[in-house]
Formats: C-alpha cells, sequence, structure tokens
C-alpha cells in the first residue's frame, strides 16, 4: 500500500511532510529536546527521501503532473472546464527535478549539521519551524507549475529565511541583516504580483504552460519580463542587486547560509524557468540572453575583487557566491542569446546551458560544504575575523581537509567538480564570445587567490597560544560536512555520468516548451 | 475617462509607495511605503477581475450569473495574508533594531557594509 | 570512453589525469628517496633557525588576512575607491539599485 | 498611566461580542464573505483592544500563553490534517473528500434562491476552522511578542 501511495503522492507529499514536520516541531519540542532532534531529523530524511524518489521517476517516466484537489492527480484539464487547467498544479519535469535533487543533499547534510552545531543554544523551538518552512517552500517553488503558487512559495521563503537570518540578534546586526534582506525581497515579491497582475489581465490564466501556449509577447508583456528579471536575478544575488547577499550569508547561521544558498537558486531557477518556458522564442532572445550574460559578467566580476580585501570569513564565501552564480547566469545567458538560431543552439548553445546548470549543483554543494566548514571554525574559534584566526590545522585537520576540498572545487581545480561545469561553460562560451571566457578564467583565477588566503591566514601558519585548546568539531557536524565532500568528489571524477543522467535532460527540458506545454493541455 | 480611474489610482499609488520607500529615512515609514505598493498592486489586480455591472460572484440568492471575476479577489486576498506577514515581520524587526542601535533612521543602521 | 567528459570541442577525463598524478608522484617519490636520511625528529633540527637570533612570539609570526594581498588591493586602488563605497549598507540604496536596474532593463528590453 | 473608566468598560463590553463576531465571520467563511483569516483576525483584535485599554502589565498574566500556542500549531496541524486526510483515502492532496458525503458540512448545495446553507461545501468550512484558529493564536502572539519588550517608560 505503501510504495502505491508514495507512487501517486510523492510530490505533493515532498512539500507537505517538511510542512507538516514544521508545525509538529513546537510541540515537540516543548516537552523533549531529543523528541525534537529525532523529529526534525526524521523530517528532514522523509523530505530527502520523497525528493529523491520524485526526482528519480521523473528521470526516468517523464515530466510529473500532480493536481490538487482534483479526483484523479494527473486530471489537469477536467472534462467540464472547457480545455483550460484549474486548480493548483505541480508540474516537475527534469529541470524541477535536478533542483529536487539538490534540495535533498544539501537540506539533509544541513539539517544533520545544524543539529549538532545549534543544538546546544536557546530558542530552538521556533528555529526548526522555520528551517523545515524554508525547506517546504524551495520544494514548493521548484516543483509548481503555476505563476500564483510561486509568488506564494517566493513569499514564504522570504519569510522563513528572513527570520532564519535573524534568528541569532548578535547585538542587533544579525536582525539588520535580515530586515535589509527581507525589504529587498518584499520588493521582488511586490513586483511577481505585478507580473501576475499583467498577464492574468492579459490572458486569463495563471497556469505557466497555459500562458506559455497563449503568450503573445506585447508591451505588457515585455514589462511583466523586465519585472520578472528584476526581482528573481535580486533573489539570485546578481550585481548590481547583490548588496543583501554579504551581508544577509554572513550574519546567518552557518547552516543556515548553507541552505540560503540553495533558496537563491531556487530563485535562478524561477529565472530560467520563466525566460525559457513561459516566454521561450516570443522573448527578443539575444537582448535577454545578453541582459543575463552582463548581469553574470558583472556578478562574477565584482563578486570576486569585491571577496579579495574581505576580512570577515563568511562575508568573503559570500562574494564568492555572488561570482559562482555569475558563472551560472553566463552560461544559461549563452543559451538563451542563441536560442532559435539551431546550428549555434546545436554547436554550442546546449553544452552552455548543461554547463551552467552543471554549475548550479555544483555551487551548491561545495558552497554549502565551505559554508559549513566556516561554520564549524566559528563554532569552535567564536569569532568571524580571519585577521584573528591562525594556525587552525594543527587541531581541525578533518574541517582543513573538507575545506580544501571545497576550497579546491570552487577555484576549478581538477579533479573536482568544480572544474567540470566550468570547462563545459569557457569551451562553449569561448565559441560564442572569447572575451566572455577569458573574463570567466581570469576570474577563476583569482577566485583561487582568494581562497589561498582563507586557507593560509586560518590553517596556516603557527598555532596561536589562544587556540591551544581548540577541538576538532562533533561527528555529526563532520558527517554533514562529509557527505557533501564525498559527492564533491564523486561529481568531479565521473563528470560524463551526471551529465549524462542528471544535467542533460534538465537542459533538455528547458530547451522544450512545447513539451512542458503538452504535459499539462494534453497534446502539442 | 472614468473606466481607467482605477489604474490611474493604481499609478499614483505606486509613485506615492515608491518616494515613500526611496526618500523617507525612518524605517517605519519604509515599511508603510512598502505596504502601500502592495496595496496598489491589490488593487491593480481587483480592478482587472471587475466587470461593470457584475456582481459579488456568489450564486446564492443570484438574481444574474453576470458576475465579477473571483480569481483575482482570491488573489488578493493571499497578498494581503502575506501582506500582513511581512509587515508584522518588518515592524519585529524595527522593533529589536531600535533596541539595540536606539535609532529607526535607515542612514545609521549601516553597520554591515562594505 | 564512459568517463571522458565531452564538451562539444573538447574532451576531459578526470581518471587519466588523475593517474598521470600519481604516476608523476611515483616519480617525486623515487627521487626522494634517493636522498640521505639525516633529519632526526626531537634533536634541534626541528626548531626553527633565523640566523642565529632568537625566535619571535608565535603571534609575531603569523600574517594576518588583511595583510595578504595588499599589493593587489593597491594596484587597483582607483577600482576599489569606486566599489566600496557603493556598498554603503543602506536599505533604501538597496532598493534604488534594484529599480535602477529594472528601469535600464526597460529601457534595453521594452524601448528597443 | 492608564486610560480612562469608560474606555476600560467599554472595551470589556464590547470583547465578548468582538470575539462572537469573529467566530460567526469564520465559521460563515463558505457563504458569506471573510474567512478563516478575516475572522481570526477580527478575534485577535478583541484581544488586541483589551490590551489597549487597559496597561499592558495588568493584563499579561491573565492571557493563556500556552493555549494560543497549541492554537497557533494545532490550527495549522488540522489545516495539513484536512488535506492529508483526502490523500489517504486515495484522492490527491487537498481533494474535498467531505462534499456532498452526507456527513458533517457533506450537504449537497441548494439549487435556486435560499438563504445559504451552513452545513454544505465539505471540507472547506473545516479549513476555515483551522485557518481561523491559527491566525486568532498567532496574531495574538505576534501582538504579545511585539509588546513584550516594552518597559515602563512606554517605548
Amino acid at each position: 500500500m505503501i510504495p502505491q501511495f508514495l507512487w501517486d503522492h510523492a510530490p505533493a507529499m515532498a512539500v507537505a511532510v517538511p510542512l507538516l514536520a514544521a508545525f509538529v516541531c513546537p510541540l515537540v519540542g516543548k516537552y523533549t529536546a531529543t523528541g525534537r532532534k529525532a523529529w526534525v531529523l526524521l523530517a528532514a530524511a522523509a523530505t530527502s527521501a520523497l525528493a529523491l524518489f520524485t526526482a528519480w521517476r521523473v528521470y526516468t517516466l517523464g515530466t510529473w503532473v500532480y493536481v490538487f484537489g482534483a479526483t484523479v492527480p494527473a486530471l489537469s484539464v477536467p472534462p467540464d472546464s472547457g480545455g483550460i487547467p484549474i486548480r493548483i498544479i505541480f508540474e516537475v519535469d527534469a529541470m524541477s527535478a535536478l533542483m529536487q535533487v539538490i534540495v535533498a543533499i544539501v537540506g539533509f547534510s544541513v539539517i544533520l549539521y545544524s543539529l549538532s552545531a545549534d543544538g546546544k543554544r536557546s530558542g530552538l523551538e521556533a528555529y526548526y519551524t522555520l528551517f523545515l518552512l524554508l525547506i517546504a517552500s524551495i520544494v514548493g517553488m521548484v516543483s509548481t507549475g503555476d505563476l500564483f503558487n510561486f509568488f506564494v512559495f517566493f513569499e514564504i521563503s522570504g519569510l522563513a529565511s528572513a527570520g532564519l537570518i535573524a534568528y541569532r540578534v548578535e547585538a542587533g546586526r544579525a536582525v539588520e541583516a535580515g530586515l535589509k534582506y527581507f525589504v529587498v525581497s518584499t520588493l521582488g515579491g511586490i513586483f511577481m504580483l505585478f507580473v501576475i497582475a499583467i498577464l492574468y489581465g492579459q490572458y486569463n490564466a495563471l497556469n505557466i504552460a497555459m500562458l506559455a501556449e497563449r503568450m503573445q509577447f506585447t508591451v505588457l508583456d515585455k514589462i511583466a519580463l523586465v519585472l520578472i528579471i528584476g526581482a528573481l536575478a535580486t533573489k539570485a544575488g546578481a550585481v548590481p542587486m547583490h548588496f543583501w547577499t554579504p551581508d544577509a550569508y554572513a550574519l546567518a547561521p552557518s547552516s543556515v547560509t548553507a541552505l540560503l544558498v540553495v533558496a537563491s537558486q531556487a530563485s535562478l531557477y524561477g529565472l530560467f524557468r520563466f525566460t525559457f518556458t513561459l516566454y521561450h522564442l516570443s522573448l527578443n532572445a539575444a537582448t535577454v540572453g545578453w541582459v543575463l550574460i552582463l548581469l553574470g559578467v558583472f556578478s562574477m566580476f565584482v563578486g570576486v575583487t569585491m571577496a579579495i580585501p574581505q576580512k570577515d570569513v563568511k562575508r568573503l564565501m559570500a562574494y564568492h557566491a555572488i561570482s559562482q552564480t555569475g558563472y551560472m547566469l553566463l552560461g544559461v545567458g549563452t543559451g538563451l542569446a542563441v536560442l532559435g538560431n539551431q546550428g549555434m543552439l546545436d554547436a554550442f548553445g546546449r553544452m552552455a546551458i548543461a554547463g551552467g546548470i552543471f554549475h548550479i549543483i555544483n555551487h551548491a554543494l561545495y558552497k554549502g560544504l565551505l559554508f559549513l566548514t566556516a561554520g564549524a571554525i566559528i563554532y569552535r574559534v567564536g569569532t568571524r575575523d580571519m585577521n584573528r584566526m591562525g594556525g587552525l590545522g594543527h587541531k581541525m585537520k578533518w574541517t582543513m581537509i573538507f575545506f580544501m576540498i571545497g576550497a579546491l572545487a570552487i577555484a576549478g581545480i581538477p579533479p573536482f567538480n568544480g572544474f567540470a561545469s566550468k570547462l563545459m561553460i569557457y569551451e562553449s562560451v569561448y565559441l560564442f564570445n572569447p572575451v566572455l571566457a577569458i573574463i570567466a578564467m581570469v576570474v577563476s583565477i583569482l577566485t583561487l587567490a582568494s581562497f589561498v588566503k582563507v586557507f593560509h591566514s586560518i590553517f596556516m601558519g603557527p598555532q596561536l597560544p589562544e587556540y591551544e585548546h581548540v577541538k576538532e568539531v562533533p561527528a555529526p557536524m563532520l558527517l554533514g560536512m562529509g557527505i557533501l565532500a564525498l559527492l564533491v568528489i564523486l561529481f568531479g571524477l565521473f563528470p560524463q555520468q551526471v551529465v549524462d543522467l542528471l544535467i542533460t535532460p534538465a537542459a533538455n527540458a528547458l530547451l522544450d516548451q512545447s513539451g512542458y506545454i503538452a504535459s499539462i493541455l494534453g497534446g502539442a | 475617462m472614468f473606466a481607467n480611474l482605477p489604474y490611474l489610482a493604481v499609478a499614483t499609488l505606486t509613485v506615492i509607495g515608491l518616494s515613500t520607500v526611496l526618500l523617507k529615512r525612518n524605517l517605519v515609514k519604509v515599511t508603510m511605503g512598502l505596504n502601500i505598493l502592495t496595496s496598489a498592486v491589490n488593487l491593480l489586480i481587483i480592478v482587472l477581475g471587475y466587470r461593470e455591472g457584475g456582481i459579488a460572484p456568489i450564486y446564492t440568492l443570484a438574481p444574474q450569473t453576470y458576475m465579477v471575476l473571483p480569481t483575482p479577489q482570491a488573489l488578493c486576498l493571499t497578498s494581503i495574508v502575506i501582506g500582513v506577514a511581512t509587515t508584522a515581520l518588518l515592524l519585529s524587526f524595527t522593533m529589536v533594531i531600535y533596541r539595540k542601535y536606539g535609532t529607526v533612521n535607515v542612514d545609521e543602521i549601516r553597520e554591515l557594509r562594505e | 570512453m564512459a568517463l571522458t567528459l565531452s564538451t562539444g570541442s573538447g574532451f576531459w577525463n578526470p581518471v587519466v589525469w588523475l593517474i598521470a598524478i600519481a604516476f608523476v608522484l611515483l616519480v617525486v617519490y623515487l627521487l626522494w628517496r634517493q636522498g640521505e636520511a639525516g633529519y632526526n625528529r626531537g634533536s634541534a633540527q626541528v626548531k626553527p633557525f633565523i640566523s642565529g637570533n632568537p625566535e619571535p612570539a608565535k603571534k609575531a609570526v603569523q600574517m594576518p588576512a588583511s595583510n595578504l594581498y595588499w599589493g593587489f588591493t593597491e594596484a587597483l586602488s582607483g577600482y576599489y575607491a569606486r566599489v566600496i563605497p557603493a556598498h554603503t549598507g543602506i536599505v533604501t540604496d538597496y532598493l534604488l539599485w534594484v529599480l535602477w536596474v529594472t528601469a535600464v532593463l526597460f529601457l534595453l528590453v521594452v524601448i528597443t | 498611566m492608564q486610560m480612562s473608566k469608560i474606555v476600560r468598560l467599554s472595551a470589556d463590553i464590547m470583547y465578548p461580542f468582538v470575539v462572537i463576531f469573529g467566530l460567526y465571520v469564520i465559521m460563515h467563511g463558505h457563504i458569506t464573505p471573510g474567512g478563516g483569516f478575516q475572522g481570526g483576525a477580527v478575534v485577535a483584535t478583541g484581544a488586541a483592544l483589551v490590551i489597549v485599554a487597559h496597561a499592558f502589565h495588568d493584563v499579561k498574566a491573565m492571557i493563556p500563553k500556552i493555549l494560543l500556542y497549541l492554537q497557533e500549531s494545532g490550527g495549522l496541524l488540522l489545516f495539513i490534517g484536512a488535506g492529508l486526510a483526502g490523500m489517504l483515502l486515495g484522492f490527491p492532496f487537498f481533494f474535498n473528500w467531505l462534499a456532498n458525503s452526507g456527513s458533517l458540512f457533506g450537504m449537497p448545495v441548494p439549487i435556486g434562491p435560499n438563504p445559504g446553507e451552513l452545513n454544505t461545501a465539505g471540507f472547506l468550512p473545516l479549513m476555515n476552522i483551522a485557518v481561523g484558529i491559527e491566525v486568532w493564536g498567532g496574531l495574538t502572539l505576534v501582538i504579545l511578542y511585539m509588546l513584550s519588550g516594552v518597559g515602563k517608560e512606554g517605548y
């Protein structure tokens, strides 16, 4: 009975389970702290299992449509509705499935890490509620096929992230970071609502597939596109709308930061989903593609150059997160710029998109790993200031190894996973425009340089007297980092398998607008 | 002329909201500006679903079937609920910041920069 | 070959690369073994030798993070003098930037 | 500092009416304008009214915080649970499994002009009640938390 049940309802369960667990969490936590830990871990494991199951089924059997509140889950267009899809519809295609894999992996390891790292602090009832709410909203954002539903999950993720960022008040600074994040995020939400109003007013539909089929690309649609790019690129942290990123990433608890990276990438997913699926050929592909490329180049360059003079370890890493987001925008933007030109698309466009998407999953893995190692260091040392650190490699050997893996991966050093995806981006973008590829390579070198600085100032040097009694972090934290580190290495060693298994279907799903529409509306 | 009046109201509210957000230096007023912006969008959504001469979309005791669209109203309700949560969170942040920093002036809330 | 990542115009095989690295390391090890074993743990050889001067305190040897890449930031000081002050930390400036970018996109996408 | 006696007394008298009106809005959410959120907000306004009329420190002890927590979690659990129950019966998430079943809220909607039948609409009233309970607890807690840091000086 249970397998059949899962077989029918996994996409909805992947959102419902963390929601249910989140609301039970305060009740459980009121009575036993151990019970709460077990409950949260169970919920995270169940969510990850459901998301992975959904992704597996989507990769083997194709796009999965799930209709809420209908008599049959697959009934997207009821016979009495006149050919219009009604109700909230989840549409999980290969691209969404890839994002679900990311959420499943990072969410589980981050929860594992957080239970140990934050376990002894006060006020944890609402903390894990928000944590699970954030996971639920990310899963919802990546699997929904409905514009308004996307907006609702977008706002839930904003609320939950802001609450989590500000959770440790830290003399008001964390609250300041949360406030800045949330004001910007609210403006993004208002933009999204404007978009919904514009599109609903014109096409009488909220379903993405329905809108895509009816899309005319009038002036109003162009305004909607601009607002979508503005809102979602802001949430993804593209320069010059990135200012909230270093504040929020630096002041949030480290486990939260690792999840915030995934939340930003869910916004990036939304950006790609709307440009490719909602607008597709109807938009002026070259212009919008170049807009994404320019945002990407600015993000890469400003992100990495701002990272170099930073003194706060997490702020530095946050700037690198901006810089890496630039690679994804560059790769996918190149693919978008040649959309409609079949020859160029086949020559390098598909590869650029695949590289950009591959970079999303790689980035989630190694950036999550890096933020977790930074959290481990802060957990033992008690400061984020790199000027006051030094010689920690003597005592924290495992953390140092994990940090090295993450740092080499982000700098694109073989044989780690960052190299594989960056190579795909370099080679395909070089065919499009050599200057862009050269900028990308220079940024990669600067990334390596700044991580050498971090590595040297934290781990190298003589053992400092004040850190005489520093110990290695507890085992669950190491396990959480270990899962991510293992995947970083595996993805680096077997890139072609990963690309064949996960990335190419996702890139094809992104390009295949008619397939997306057909799976909702039936027929082509 | 009168048919376009609601859209003019939306535009006016948007401009008022944006200028409040950008020009006022008080955090509470910035929050209010964001609220005005949300109201502008809500009004836009409601206006889009309005049909002249239509009645409330409740079939009970309905004298006619020419009704305004119910979907925009449902969207608007959801967005109002989200707006309430947003405002509550922003105001709580403002309170904590005032307690820690002793100011609600956005120009002085800049411990985090560079 | 299954382990080769084909990137359209090139390819990349991490396993072959690792084997090559392992081979180089093996050569290095063989060369290293040719040397003389003159190192004694626990003797005065372990102590730092600074031309006979006394060893400074550990804190004095540690190079703090902000001193690294001083030359780089100094060389690009013209760039940094513009970019760093742009990160004002004022929340309305953040919103203003978002609106600026939206306005520029509006010009690019809608008008043209 | 205290409000005048008139304000305090009229707030006390108004309170039950505000609560009853809120509960009415919650209960009739599926046939009249309004619903769980609106009704819950109205009820929470009642609590705010009493707190504003009396000094916060005087009423603080009378507010059952545990109950509000339970309401907050319980309401959401009821909401999700109602959605999940449809799933256990073999339908998709949020399927309206109570509609036209003949049991609680399960009467078919009468056709033609009628004064509005309360016992209809399947699990939509359940959803409204769940949201109402949750918003009642949640918004009251929000008010309490915002006031909890208020010092004697009044800011």
